[in-house]
């Protein structure tokens, strides 16, 4: 089995040394295809993993070789795969593998076609290498890779002003939070004395609960920053500046889910701590329905499904803050398929339309791009929950599981959240396919994408409608082997119906509503005019909630004028001043001294030999002086010295 | 008595070949002068009882090193006056003999506290050659091969140096100059 | 005065090593300071053998043969160059070579 | 016993110079007459019986004609030039075996100046120190071909030397000594150096053999003085005794040549007794002869040539000698 752990783990970073190998050639189609074939073997190797892994064998864990030996301090390479990061495996191969041949369509055209391959599969392997170490360190290497990766790809059109500005804000948002990632590893070393999972986790039976806290708590600062939760959130929404193919792997299946499957990675220290998970609980449910209410009106279907990946994150949060590990990971499975689904076919209404986001701007896209439509509007399905799409499965688990644990404050914000999900959901839906055709107006011919970038498609299309009732109870009996296996179920049969079907309902009310609203004729686009927009909640909610006005106005310009300060007082005043003074003596004695440099090798070579007696004396009088030592401190103190 | 007649003897035949060979202005007066010190100074190494130092001293430098100055002397077409401008005689000369002082004041101090004790003391009973063999291919061996590699290394370097191209200055030419010695060289 | 002693050999170095000295500092013309770091070379040779021989040990005279083999090299090298010089320039005065000018 | 050691070195001494000066006279009436047959002449015949004579008349012409110094030289190194050539070649005789010792009026004589335990290298030391003869005389004089000379001299003599010391390695590493009486000693035990150790010896043989020549400057590898294309070479300019040192010196060398080669290679003086000193003369006398034999038959070669010689051909065979004898000795 160890093969395939290697070859699933190191085929990606040979597809991406590969398409590195062409980075500065012109775009080639190989550079696009060898690294696609390597990670469709990287997930056949994976698939063969989880038959093993599934059928009952043993967890594979291997021991690649020594990284660090220094003291106590031993960290290997090591390499686990077991239930959970089958699972993430599974999940981060097949994405990818779709995703890159969608790619080789979607980047057609790009001059950086060659190198946008090397990232996405360097990506991957940083992916891989989070999801399969065996010890906490390793995870932090993969942590930073795909950190990395992700900065690499959002700024991936560096000549775009904002890309290179989305893209540092979310590499600096990123060690922001990766700094409490880093201080929970330390404080897991200092405490546990291993970084190993299982030596850690066994460890900290033992400790005292304000350690634990404190450990769970940094832990979770880091996860926050990768999956963008409050008030880390600002970054992802700007990501959505790099190419599409990127925003549906990483922004939506992969990296940012992160944070939770280390939540759920770290589930034995969690359940030690169950405070920690209510507050985590509470921010899920919180940032689920914050970042619902901010998809409400935006008008760039991108944001609107980033805003849609925060809110479901927030869902995960929830379900591993209240213990359902195995419910997180459920969803994080489900919602990675239709997620990813979503993004590319908005991928390909922005190809279609020459890279024109605003939603307003299209309308009646349905009759042009009809596979499109259909992929779209079963992956909103999907995504609100409804009967029997992957979504229902999932998100439904959570809303009883909110329930079950008499959680009814987040049970209610979740489930106005699956309200609010559908909405927004079927706001683009009807504006970009249904509607009134107001793009031709503007000069727009939008064409459906190539075929092979569909059907590359259509394994998520049929993983989003399936996932949910085929897969449930195998991945739970899988699963729950490692995590805790709690079922949640409502005690009464008549609650339970009257929740689902209350909550399907409601759902499918939202969903009406979008349609009769936003598909009406007389939609325009909008021009800052109407009532609704210059009505206070708009205003908050187009601004989202003015947190990113609130931290360049409170944390952006009070640092940069504390940093000119600094600038014009220190650094200029103080330290230049000190390197320019040194710098001065130096050149003045230089040019003071430079007619001794006469060249004139006869003259250099007296001044040798006079430079060599001075040595000489010097070496001379040292040496007599360590003789006539003894004699040389009596004269000294008979002179009273 | 031999032994200070003849060290006396040639210390002062040594040290007027060497007075001669830096103060005279004829260059093969100073070639032949420096030649015969050299072959002088091996006597001193035969009174020490360094016998193949002594020979190695005789093979090399009259046999190689100044056959090769006087190739030298031909090729630069300096075998007789030499005109060089004058310094101040007495400021060398005063450097000169004041650094010369302080090397005998550094050679004597490690003899006056007798801090030095033989560490390859020389074998009873066996030819100088035979006890040189036997330290320079145990104790001193890497350095013996260091420095094979060094004269192996200035062998080359002498030759491309000396060889053909090497009065040309191939970064101060022109792209097309290089060209034409390179046709040049090929036709 | 009859009794040759290591302190002979020393003051006899010295005296050859003032005199390579005075050469290397007086004269110009490139060849004739070759002639002058020789002196200073063998100058030195002969206190490594006294000393080798007044306190029985050998390593004097090893390092009196690694001098001879520097010198061989140095002349190799030396002579190469100066060839080069002489080539491109027509002569091998050292006051024309001031080019390190500071 | 000093007192008899330093007169027994007084008379080695003298005897040495005088019985070589004369063997370097006679060695030209030898050359002249040899050639002469070779080439169907008859040679010198009119002074004395035979024309043995004109040896003597020859060193009177020698000794009693003028010694010009020509204007243009630089007259002190001009004049010792031939003096270092002629001494040079006697010096190197101070460590050659000429015969076993034998016993004279009860008192043992060795005839050896000095049995130094470095021998052979004190002869290649001096052989080397024996090139400023030409070198020096070519310089100081006013005489482009005196130049010519003195350059190919030292090209050829520093050539030549490095085949000379390689090529005696090999017998040197058999031997484990420096000394030519060991030397002797040794060939004595296993056998003439020519043959032993499965040719290696016979090729180092042939090696010195032919720098020998290159060594002495005789054809046909003469091109130091090599008269049709620079006259006398270092020569030219030199008249009277002068000139006649660096004769007497040339043939010395000759003879001290051709006494090494046997005591190196061909078992010397053998086991001391009459007979082995007869044999060590019987095989001098053919390397002399040899040496005529050759010039008698041979064109001289090109200086291009001869340094293709050294380089690509001798020094190559004598590295690989080396590493041969190596090898077969471990």
């Amino acid at each position: 089995m160890e093969i395939y752990l290697y070859v699933a783990l190191f085929a990606p970073l040979v597809g991406s040394l590969f398409a590195a190998l062409f980075g500065a050639s012109p775009r080639t189609k190989i550079a696009g295809i060898v690294p696609s074939l390597l990670l469709g073997v990287s997930f056949i190797a994976s698939s063969v993993l989880l038959k093993h892994i599934v059928s009952g064998g043993d967890i594979v864990h291997v021991e690649m070789m020594t990284w660090m030996a220094t003291g106590d301090l031993y960290i290997p390479f090591g390499f686990v795969v077991d239930q959970i990061s089958v699972t993430m495996m599974m999940v981060v191969t097949l994405v990818s593998t779709i995703v890159h041949v969608y790619a080789i369509g979607y980047m057609d055209h790009d001059k950086g076609f060659n190198r946008f391959f090397s990232y996405l599969s360097a990506f991957v392997f940083s992916m891989m290498i989070l999801v399969m170490s065996d010890n906490f360190a390793g995870l932090f290497i993969g942590w930073e890779g795909v950190g990395l990766c992700s900065w690499l790809l959002i700024g991936f059109w560096y000549h775009k002003e904002s890309a290179t500005w989305a893209a540092n804000e979310a590499f600096i948002m990123n060690r922001i939070a990766d700094l409490g990632m880093l201080i929970g590893i330390f404080l897991v070393f200092w405490n546990t004395g291993t970084l190993q999972y299982d030596g850690a986790f066994a460890a900290m039976q033992n400790l005292d609960q304000e350690t634990l806290t404190w450990i769970g708590i940094f832990l979770f600062i880091g996860a926050m920053g990768k999956s963008a939760q409050f008030p880390l959130h600002t970054w992802l929404a700007d990501a959505m500046e790099g190419p599409t193919p990127v925003s549906a792997l990483i922004h939506a299946a992969t990296m940012v889910t992160a944070g939770v499957y280390l939540v759920v990675r770290s589930n034995e220290l969690y359940a030690l701590i169950p405070h920690v998970g209510l507050f985590i609980a509470s921010l899920g449910a919180f940032v689920a329905i914050f970042a619902a209410s901010m998809a409400l009106v935006n008008r760039d279907i991108k944001r609107v499904i980033a805003y849609s990946t925060l809110s479901q994150l927030g869902y995960m949060f929830a379900a591993a803050g209240l213990g359902a590990y195995w419910v997180a990971l459920f969803h994080l499975m489900a919602h990675a398929f239709f997620k990813a689904l979503l993004f590319l076919g908005a991928g390909n209404v922005m190809h279609a339309m020459n890279s024109e986001l605003d939603p307003f701007k299209m309308g009646g896209l349905g009759k042009t791009m009809k596979v499109s439509m259909i992929m779209m509007t079963l992956a909103s399905v999907a995504l609100a929950g409804i009967f029997p799409l992957a979504g229902f499965f999932s998100k439904d688990l959570i809303l009883e599981v909110a329930f079950v644990d008499h959680h009814f404050i987040i049970y209610t914000v979740l489930l106005l959240t699956a309200g609010l999900t559908a909405f927004y959901s079927f706001r683009i839906i009807a504006l970009i396919f249904h509607g009134e055709d107001r793009h031709t107006a503007l000069g727009f011919h939008p064409h459906e994408a190539y075929k092979f970038m569909l059907v590359a498609m259509s394994p998520l299309l049929i993983l989003a409608i399936i996932a949910g009732f085929t897969m449930k109870m195998p991945y739970f009996e899988m699963v729950t082997q490692l995590l805790p296996a709690t079922e949640y179920h409502v005690h009464s049969a008549t609650t339970y119906w009257i929740m689902t079907i209350g909550t399907q309902l409601f759902v499918i009310l939202a969903i009406f509503f979008a349609y009769r609203k936003y598909m009406s004729k007389d939609i325009r686009v909008p021009d800052g005019t109407s009532r609704m927009e210059n009505n206070f909640f708009y205003k908050l909610l187009i601004n989202q909630y003015y947190i990113p006005h609130f931290y360049e106005e409170y944390l952006v310009k009070p640092y940069r004028e504390l940093s000119t300060i600094f600038f014009k007082q220190i650094d200029q005043k103080i330290v230049d001043a000190t390197v320019d003074g040194i710098a001065n003596v130096l050149l003045a004695t230089g040019e003071s001294t430079r007619v001794v440099q006469s060249g004139n090798l006869s003259t250099m070579l007296k001044w040798m030999v006079a430079g060599m007696v001075a040595l000489l004396s010097l070496a001379v009088v040292f040496g007599l002086a360590v003789k006539y030592l003894d004699e040389i401190q009596a004269i000294l103190s008979g002179l009273g010295v | 008595m031999f032994e200070a007649i003849a060290f006396y003897l040639f210390a002062f035949l040594t040290a007027l070949m060497f007075f001669i060979t830096v103060t005279t202005s004829q260059a093969l007066h100073a070639l032949t002068a420096l030649a015969a010190g050299m072959i002088f100074i091996s006597a001193f190494f035969f009174i020490l009882g360094a016998d193949f130092l002594g020979a190695v001293q005789i093979v090399v430098y009259s046999g190689a090193v100044m056959a090769l100055y006087a190739f030298g002397m031909m090729f630069f077409d300096t075998t007789r006056d030499v005109k060089e401008k004058q310094g101040n005689k007495y400021i060398i000369a005063g450097l000169s003999i004041v650094s010369a002082i302080l090397v005998v004041l550094i050679f004597a101090a490690p003899m006056v506290t007798d801090n030095i004790t033989a560490l390859y003391p020389m074998t009873e009973g066996v030819g100088n050659t035979q006890d040189v063999g036997m330290v320079l291919f145990t104790k001193y061996l890497v350095p013996f091969e260091v420095a094979a590699v060094m004269l192996l290394v200035a062998m080359v370097a002498g030759i491309v140096l000396a060889g053909k191209k090497m009065d040309a200055s191939l970064t101060e030419m022109s792209e097309a100059e290089i060209e034409e010695i390179n046709t040049r060289e090929l036709s | 005065m009859m009794e040759i002693g290591l302190n002979h050999y020393l003051v006899l170095s010295t005296i050859l090593f003032a005199i390579g000295l005075i050469g290397v500092m007086k004269r110009r013309n490139l060849l004739l300071l070759f002639f002058a770091t020789e002196i200073l070379l063998n100058s030195v040779n002969i206190a490594f053998a006294a000393i080798s021989h007044y306190y029985g040990d050998l390593t004097g005279q090893m390092f009196a043969f690694f001098v001879i083999a520097i010198a061989a090299s140095e002349v190799a090298v030396g002579l190469g160059l100066l060839i080069v010089w002489h080539k491109r320039h027509s002569n091998i005065d050292l006051d024309t070579m001031s080019t390190m000018k500071g | 016993m000093e007192v008899a050691y330093l007169i027994e070195t007084v008379i080695k001494v003298v005897v040495i110079l005088l019985i070589f000066s004369a063997l370097a006279g006679i060695g030209t009436y030898f050359e002249r007459k040899i050639l002469a047959f070779m080439q169907r002449r008859l040679g010198p015949m009119n002074v004395g019986p035979y024309g043995l004579l004109q040896v003597a008349a020859d060193g009177i012409k020698l000794f009693t004609k003028e010694d010009i110094i020509p204007s243009g030289v630089v007259a002190p190194i001009f004049k010792i030039a031939p003096v270092i050539t002629a001494s040079t070649a006697f010096m190197a005789a101070a460590a050659i075996p000429f015969l076993p010792q034998f016993e004279i009026f009860g008192y043992t004589v060795h005839p050896i100046v000095a049995d130094i335990n470095i021998g052979i290298l004190y002869i290649l030391g001096i052989m080397g120190v024996g090139l400023y003869g030409p070198l020096l005389g070519g310089m100081a004089s006013a005489n482009k071909f005196s130049l010519l000379s003195a350059a190919r001299g030292a090209a050829v003599f520093i050539s030549y030397e490095v085949v000379t010391g390689l090529s005696i390695l090999a017998p040197i590493m058999m031997v484990g000594s420096l000394s030519l009486i060991d030397f002797n000693e040794y060939q004595l035990e296993n056998g003439w150096i020519v043959f032993n150790l499965y040719g290696v010896g016979f090729i180092a043989f042939i090696l010195f053999w032919i720098a020998a020549f290159a060594e002495t400057g005789r054809t046909p590898f003469h091109l130091i003085a090599n008269d049709h294309e620079i006259i006398d070479g270092f020569g030219t300019e030199y008249s009277g005794m002068r000139w006649g040192l660096f004769f007497i010196g040339e043939y010395a060398n000759m003879f001290f040549i051709s006494f090494v080669i046997p005591l190196l290679f061909l078992g010397g003086y053998g086991d001391g007794s009459i007979l082995g000193a007869l044999a060590l003369l019987g095989k001098v006398a053919f390397f002399f002869f040899f040496f005529l034999w050759v010039r008698a038959a041979w064109p001289d070669v090109r200086p291009d040539q001869l340094m293709w010689l050294c380089w690509k051909v001798l020094m190559p065979i004598a590295v690989v000698n080396i590493l041969l004898a190596a090898i077969i000795m471990i």
